[in-house]
């Protein structure tokens, strides 16, 4: 109880910090240089209608590339940890009658939204990483109907890495070939604004970005399930 | 529109609040995941569309989808093992 | 030049192509790994090499082709460069460790490894907030995964109480990036720093101050660090290496950036954090056996110099600032990191196991070039840099934290070396198993060897002005290399080299130094001949004993303050190593080194307040000549003489020694005893020769070292008498006779010094005489009791006959040498007026007889033991010494002249009154005169005459068997106590038991016992509880933000 | 208003999942404090940026000026924060997981082999 109320006092400390920040906390009437920079010649500069994807993957390129890696990393050691203390032969139980038939149906429906998704990430909102998420959901539904089922790992991690080394590269080509930096999207011409094929590398890293975290993202559910990718192999 | 907003940011604390007040595991997870979602229309009035979209995805559903299975897993462990969760909560609950 | 934007590009890349790799085999896996580390080496070093030879200019990299701070910018610059090529060496160095365990975790390791390796050269390269963020992320997450490498529970408690640390410190981060961001609208650090104005109003100073705490806390502070200490511990060893080499310094330069940022405005708090963290560690530290989680605790308090040192160095604006936390950090990551590896290697848990280190000797070196670097001892970077910090320090009159880190980095000394000790003594269990292969080799002596030629070339960085000879430790070196040549052939080499150097030096050096410098070199010499007796490779004598005598030679040579310190601490070095080969000489050599480090931070401290004193410009041993009237001077003297009485053994500090020289190897002890304890001698007359008669206040410093001199003298005498063991005896009998110098220094007149200095020389030849004699007798009877001993005059005549010389030359009566000293001391006592001193040394005087008459009866006089009957005499090999040095002694004696003389010249040069006048072979002073040579003669008559007389009255006289008493009855329980020589002094002990409370030994104890309670009680906040962690860290960021805010 | 608003319900949900994380031993119900913990801190990242009647910096057409737009920054920000703190979630659950194959329990305060 004791400890309860110098928690209890302790969080009203850093309760007050927030506080004094609240009480000078006024509401933005004007952009800050950098983000009306990239507002006003965002779009003319990388061809991106959604403003946010363009900080996303090109202005703050590196940040989402370091996120893609926490990401990896995070799959990483969930596939380490299950790895390590592997149960082989859990028996789960299998989903309804019901939940299979739906799974089996609405499997590639919702890849084909997480696709739409990631996809028109640079036109409207969205992009690679909700599109992932929306993919690793159909994966978690396919895993609920039917535990038991082998999942492709094998295939979700070729696609993993081959996503992951392609984002890399497309992003080292922009320091290579254009000498300009660093996932550069405009190795590629820019195309015509607020189409799918425009805004240069945005889509297609878009897409990779997509593909590798609904791919990382399927393999912690899948080994959260309790696989490996060694029992895939058998 | 500002109505709205505190509406939904009181429901937003009320479920957090829900998440750290009930005993069972399983409905805090449920309450953690519906902040995340109430955020999520509080992103959207805040003319946040994609972090929106990304914090219902992931941060609501995908993160509680995670939590399900591992708690499946541990409850499988459970029967594997015989460790009574239950008890476990028990002796926690009374403690508190 | 390869743009630095590929580091993360091929670390990134190889660890994707690892998913393709699953299915190949590990080889393929792992060279893919390496080759991806090599390159990223190979890139750092490019830059790293360009950049400080200035063929290339720091680069700034932007990506996506926009200028900052549209985009995420990075920078490599020369700390740049520098930390990465240390953090991915450690990260290649820490695979290559690692193959082994490749195997049990598929490929999820590596990808592990590459993905931390990312993080940790974005933290470096990146100017942006949120990038920083992002790479701190990667690095926790990568962290906490290698933590669980074995997935044992205390790996997975460790790694979740880790991880959800890093939550919340990361949190805190996060939310203070986004107020720094409303403040400023920037996230671009560079910018940011531009922007202080604006960003210190309210929301930005607590937006600041949360990315402060958030770095602050991910450096691991105390006491809110039981999360990082527990990973540490819980990491397999070259994980945790790549911790403490790689997330430590990238983290520390992340602070460094935001402190940049800030302006500034932490640095109070850092400071205070860091010092917190320094000594709070340490202290903790030093009740703790398990060897990760002590690494640990040394690990996060070295960090925490690093903080303060930082913060210091800004503070008070101190140039070369840079340099200074290099030198500590490149030293401290390197050697924590073969700490680390080198604990894989061992596999022990405990730091009482580590004894089977000495199943190869490269092991040791590795271990004790670590230590070395970590306590920064010469020759290791991180010694440079110390120096020039607390000079720096100095010059801004900031005693008080000289203070704290002399004092934080002497309890660190406490247990590194208690460890380093234990780990060459303990015994161990012959079946266990090293992890020695290649993998784990490799890593071990890159590491090492980079420490020893970082040393090098960080001397010779042009802050770190001095002019050390490199010939001398190089000598180390080479016999370190050589070490698996027989004995007998180091010791030719050894000899060969000190003559070959010192014969040169003997005829350039002039003044007092040419005294000590004929004692060093020519004692080497003579005090080496007994190593020709073995017969083995004797590992690890020569380079500890070159060690020893190189610092010796190195501070008769030094002419400034830089070098003379870096010898000063290269001889204690040496000579430790020499003390801990002793049998049980464990503690005692723990507490030498650690008395001696002691002094030696006096030193440090006394040398940096005269230099400040002198200007700051110049390190010349010279200025302390300048600084005698300045008002500091009698501090000064007092640092400085209480620094060399550590080595001289005077009362109070003396606790070392008897254990020390006791317990040392037979040929050992005269080196120590007869030879290094004059280096003491030799810094106290270079002291009173600079600073002359100083006082403070009312009182009289030479007054006081005076009485010291000797009470040392008395009790150390009367100590002699009481002890069973030759060599005790002798090794109390030292600490008497360097009472005596320091009483004759402290004299500040001609006799005085005259006195003291024929002291330092006469001692110098019987004291390694006798031990060198009592080294021969225990060589024989295999015991150091007296009372085991008995009659040996028949089988070792010899060493009796150099025993009974050195005695009467040690009790300072007349014929030999000794009176000289004696007759000197009396004279300049009465000039001088301390008659009371006087009486007190005259009546230690007749205490000495008691420890001589007692060393020569017990050993050599009454009944021979029966096991002794064939007992031959002493081997040549220490008999030559002896006989040598018996030569000096009677020429000295028969010729005193010959050495008062030039030696008063020598003295003139600084008290020219009252010196002596020769007259032919008498010398006269005021009160009397004394001519050694007709004083021999009428010696020798008398002795003959009563001889003879004696061998007359006796003639009659019966020679009694060995079993001829008859015993009561049983046999006594204690046999010992029937042995006459057995508590030989009983009465006086009755009469004088008081001297013998051991006052010192209490005293030192109960420091030791209190600073082990402060660490029983104050670890006790590492309760093990993920959650009690948590809330230190949040009562940690709210204090700090009430005291740093200042109530705002 | 809106942005006082959520700055105020951010700092209250990071407070709330503080509280869960530092009071609740299940650590199950810890890491559920940590998600709460984190939507509070991407509440007030956005609100942040957020600017009184500002649109979504969606630009559907290039020629469109004079329309005020929220700030994209901290919306870039809080989607890498928040596929961070997924990333987090997912870790600790794991290690949750694989702490209660060892043990038996989910309590914190179970897990204290190491200490002093």
């Amino acid at each position: 109880m004791i400890k309860k109320a110098f928690t209890f006092l302790m969080l009203g400390g850093l309760g007050a910090m927030l506080l004094n920040f609240i009480l000078s906390f006024r509401e933005r009437t004007a952009l800050p240089e950098v983000a009306a920079h990239y507002i006003e010649k965002g779009p003319a500069e990388l061809g991106s209608a959604n403003i946010v994807t363009s900080v996303v993957v090109t202005y703050r390129g590196l940040d989402t590339l370091g996120e893609v890696t926490i990401l990896f990393a995070a799959a990483a050691v969930v596939g380490l940890l299950i790895h390590l203390n592997r149960n082989e032969n859990a028996v789960r139980r299998e989903g309804s009658e019901i939940l299979k038939t739906a799974s089996a149906l609405l499997f590639p429906l919702i890849l084909m939204f997480g696709a739409y998704v990631f996809l028109n990430g640079h036109l409207s909102p969205g992009g690679g990483f909700q599109g992932g998420a929306i993919i690793a959901s159909a994966v978690v539904l396919t895993v609920l109907a039917s535990p038991n089922r082998k999942i492709g790992h094998t295939v979700l991690s070729v696609i993993e890495s081959i996503s992951g080394l392609a984002y890399v590269a497309l992003g080292a080509a922009g320091a290579l070939l254009v000498a300009n930096g660093f996932l550069d999207n405009r190795i590629i011409p820019l195309g015509e604004f607020g189409t799918l094929f425009s805004a240069g590398l945005i889509p297609i890293i878009y897409t990779l970005i997509g593909l590798k975290v609904g791919s990382e993202l399927s393999s912690v559910v899948i080994s959260l399930n309790g696989e490996t990718i060694e029992e895939d192999d058998q | 529109m500002e109505i709205l907003f505190l509406i939904i940011s009181v429901f937003t604390v009320i479920t957090a609040l829900t998440a750290l007040a009930v005993k069972d595991r399983v409905v805090s997870v449920l309450a953690g995941g519906a902040t995340g979602l109430f955020a999520s229309i509080l992103f959207i009035i805040m003319a946040a569309p994609d972090v929106a979209m990304t914090e219902a995805a992931i941060g609501s559903g995908l993160t509680t989808f995670i939590f399900f299975f591992a708690l499946r897993k541990i409850r499988r462990n459970d029967q594997d093992h015989s460790y009574k969760v239950s008890e476990v909560t028990n002796r926690s609950r009374e403690n508190d | 030049m390869v743009e630095p934007i590929y580091l993360i590009v091929i670390a990134l890349g190889a660890a994707f192509l690892l998913g393709l790799l699953r299915k190949t085999g590990s080889a393929l896996q792992i060279a893919l790994t390496l080759a991806a580390l090599a390159g990223m080496v190979f890139i750092s070093a490019q830059w790293a090499y360009g950049i400080i030879k200035g063929t290339t200019q720091a680069a700034e990299i932007f990506t996506s082709g926009m200028n900052p701070p549209l985009s995420i910018n990075l920078f490599m610059g020369r700390s740049e460069a520098v930390l990465l090529l240390l953090v991915n060496s450690a990260a290649f160095l820490s695979t290559m460790y690692l193959g082994r365990e490749h195997k049990k975790t598929s490929v999820y390791m590596l990808m592990l490894l590459l993905v931390f390796v990312v993080g940790l050269n974005g933290i470096i390269l990146t100017r942006d907030l949120f990038n920083l963020f992002v790479f701190i992320e990667i690095v926790s997450i990568a962290s906490a995964g290698l933590i669980a490498l074995r997935s044992d529970i205390r790996q997975l408690g460790a790694g979740f109480k880790f991880i959800i640390a890093g939550a919340l410190a990361s949190g805190f981060m996060l939310i203070g990036i986004i107020f720094t961001y409303y403040a400023t609208g920037s996230l671009n650090i560079d910018v940011i720093t531009g922007m202080m104005s604006p960003a210190l109003a309210s929301a930005g100073y607590i937006g600041l101050f949360l990315v402060f705490i958030g770095i602050m806390i991910e450096l691991k502070p105390f006491p809110v660090n039981g999360w990082g200490i527990d990973a540490y511990q819980a990491s397999i060893p070259p994980v945790s290496a790549l911790v403490a080499a790689g997330t430590a310094t990238a983290m520390f330069y992340a602070f460094t950036k935001i402190t940049a940022m800030t302006g500034g405005i932490f640095l109070n708090a850092s400071m205070y954090i860091g010092a917190l963290t320094f000594v709070g560690m340490n202290v903790v530290a030093l009740k703790q056996t398990a060897a990760r989680r002590l690494l640990g605790y040394s690990s996060i308090s070295q960090v925490g110099l690093l903080v303060l040192v930082f913060s210091l160095v800004k503070i008070f604006g101190i140039a070369g600032g840079e340099l200074i936390v290099f030198g500590l950090l490149v030293s401290h990551a390197l050697a924590k990191a073969v700490l680390f590896w080198l604990s894989g290697i061992i596999g022990k848990e405990s730091i009482n196991d580590w004894g089977i280190i000495r199943k190869r000797n490269i092991l040791i070196v590795a271990f004790a070039v670590a230590v070395g670097a970590l306590l920064a001892l010469p020759p290791f970077p991180s010694f440079f840099a110390k120096w020039e910090l607390i000079t720096s320090l100095a010059v801004k009159g900031q005693y008080g934290w000289i203070a704290v880190i002399l004092g934080g980095a002497l309890l660190e000394a406490v247990y590194l070396m208690r460890w380093f000790g234990n780990a060459v003594k303990d015994s161990f269990n012959e079946e266990d198993n090293l992890d020695f292969r290649f993998g784990t080799l490799v890593p071990v002596i890159t590491g090492t060897a980079a420490l020893l030629a970082l040393g090098y070339f960080s001397a010779n960085l042009s802050v770190f002005e001095n002019n050390i000879n490199w010939l001398l430790p190089a000598v180390v070196i080479v016999l370190l290399l050589l070490d698996f040549l027989p004995a007998i052939v180091k010791n030719i080499l050894l000899i060969a080299a000190i003559a070959w150097y010192g014969y040169p030096l003997l005829q350039a050096i002039e003044g007092y130094r040419s005294i000590f410098a004929a004692i060093f070199v020519i004692g080497a010499v003579i005090t080496l001949l007994p190593g020709f007796m073995n017969k083995g490779r004797r590992p690890g004598f020569y380079p500890a004993v070159s060690m020893m005598f190189a610092g010796l030679v190195g501070i008769i040579e030094a002419t400034d303050m830089l070098t003379f310190f870096f010898f000063w601490e290269l001889m204690t070095l040496g000579s430790y190593f020499l003390i801990l080969r002793g049998k049980k000489s464990k503690p005692h050599a723990l507490s030498y080194m650690l008395f001696s480090l002691g002094g030696a931070y006096l030193l440090m401290t006394g040398f940096s307040m005269s230099f400040a004193e002198a200007g700051g410009t110049s390190i010349a041993l010279d200025i302390l000549k300048t600084v005698s009237g300045s008002s500091l001077s009698g501090i000064i003297t007092i640092l400085l003489a209480v620094g060399f009485m550590t080595k001289t053994a005077s009362a109070g500090l003396h606790i070392w020694l008897p254990g020390a020289h006791a317990e040392a190897e037979g040929d050992v002890s005269p080196m120590v005893s007869g030879i290094l304890l004059k280096a003491g001698v030799f810094g106290l007359l270079m002291t009173f020769i600079a600073l002359g008669d100083q006082s403070i206040g009312k009182i009289n410093i030479p007054y006081v070292l005076s009485w010291i001199g000797v009470i040392t003298a008395l009790t150390a005498n009367y100590m002699a008498a009481m002890q069973e063991d030759a060599k005790r005896l002798l090794a109390y009998s030292s600490i008497a006779q360097m009472g005596y110098a320091l009483f004759g220094i402290s004299l500040m007149s001609h006799l005085g010094w005259l006195s003291a200095l024929s002291l330092a020389i006469v001692h110098f030849t019987y004291k390694v005489i006798l031990f060198l004699s009592v080294a021969g007798v225990v060589h024989r009877v295999k015991t150091r009791n007296m009372y085991q001993m008995g009659g040996l005059i028949t089988r070792m005549p010899v060493t009796f006959f150099m025993v009974l010389v050195s005695i009467i030359a040690l009790s300072g009566i007349p014929p030999l040498a000794g009176f000289s000293g004696r007759w000197l001391t009396y004279n300049a006592v009465i000039e001088k007026g301390w008659l009371l001193q006087g009486v007190v040394a005259g009546v230690s005087g007749l205490i000495a007889f008691l420890y001589l008459f007692r060393l020569i009866f017990a050993i050599f006089l009454g009944q021979l033991k029966d096991v002794h009957r064939r007992v031959k005499e002493a081997p040549f090999w220490i008999l030559l010494p002896q006989i040598l040095l018996i030569l000096l002694v009677l020429y000295l004696s028969f010729f005193p002249g010959a050495f008062l003389r030039p030696i008063g010249d020598i003295v003139s040069e600084f008290h020219p009154e009252g010196a002596l006048v020769w007259n032919g072979a008498t010398a006269v002073s005021e009160f009397g005169y004394w001519n050694g040579e007709a004083v021999m003669w009428v010696f020798i008559a008398l002795f003959a005459a009563n001889f003879a007389l004696l061998f007359f009255l006796n003639r009659g006289a019966q020679k009694i068997k060995q079993f001829n008493i008859v015993y009561a009855a049983e046999r006594p329980a204690r046999p010992e106590t029937t042995h006459f020589a057995y508590n030989m002094f009983a009465p006086y002990r009755k009469a004088l038991g008081f001297l013998e409370y051991p006052i010192t030994t209490k005293f030192w104890s109960g420091v030791a016992d209190l600073m082990h309670s402060i660490a029983g009680f104050t670890r006790r906040i590492y309760t093990g509880n993920g959650q009690t962690y948590l809330l230190q860290i949040i009562v940690f960021v709210v204090i700090s933000f009430l005291l740093s805010n200042g109530g705002k | 208003m809106i942005g006082t608003i959520a700055v105020s319900t951010g700092s209250l949900l990071v407070l709330v999942g503080l509280w869960s994380a530092l009071t609740n031993r299940d650590i199950i119900r810890m890491i559920v404090g940590f998600t709460i913990f984190d939507v509070g801190i991407h509440l007030i990242m956005i609100s942040v940026g957020y600017i009184s009647g500002g649109t979504a910096p969606i630009i559907s057409n290039l020629s469109d000026i004079g329309v005020s737009y929220v700030d994209p920054v901290p919306q870039a920000l809080v989607l890498t924060a928040i596929v961070i703190g997924l990333g987090i979630t997912a870790f600790m659950l794991t290690y949750a997981v694989n702490m209660y194959e060892k043990k038996g329990t989910l309590e914190i305060d179970k897990f204290e082999e190491l200490k002093w």
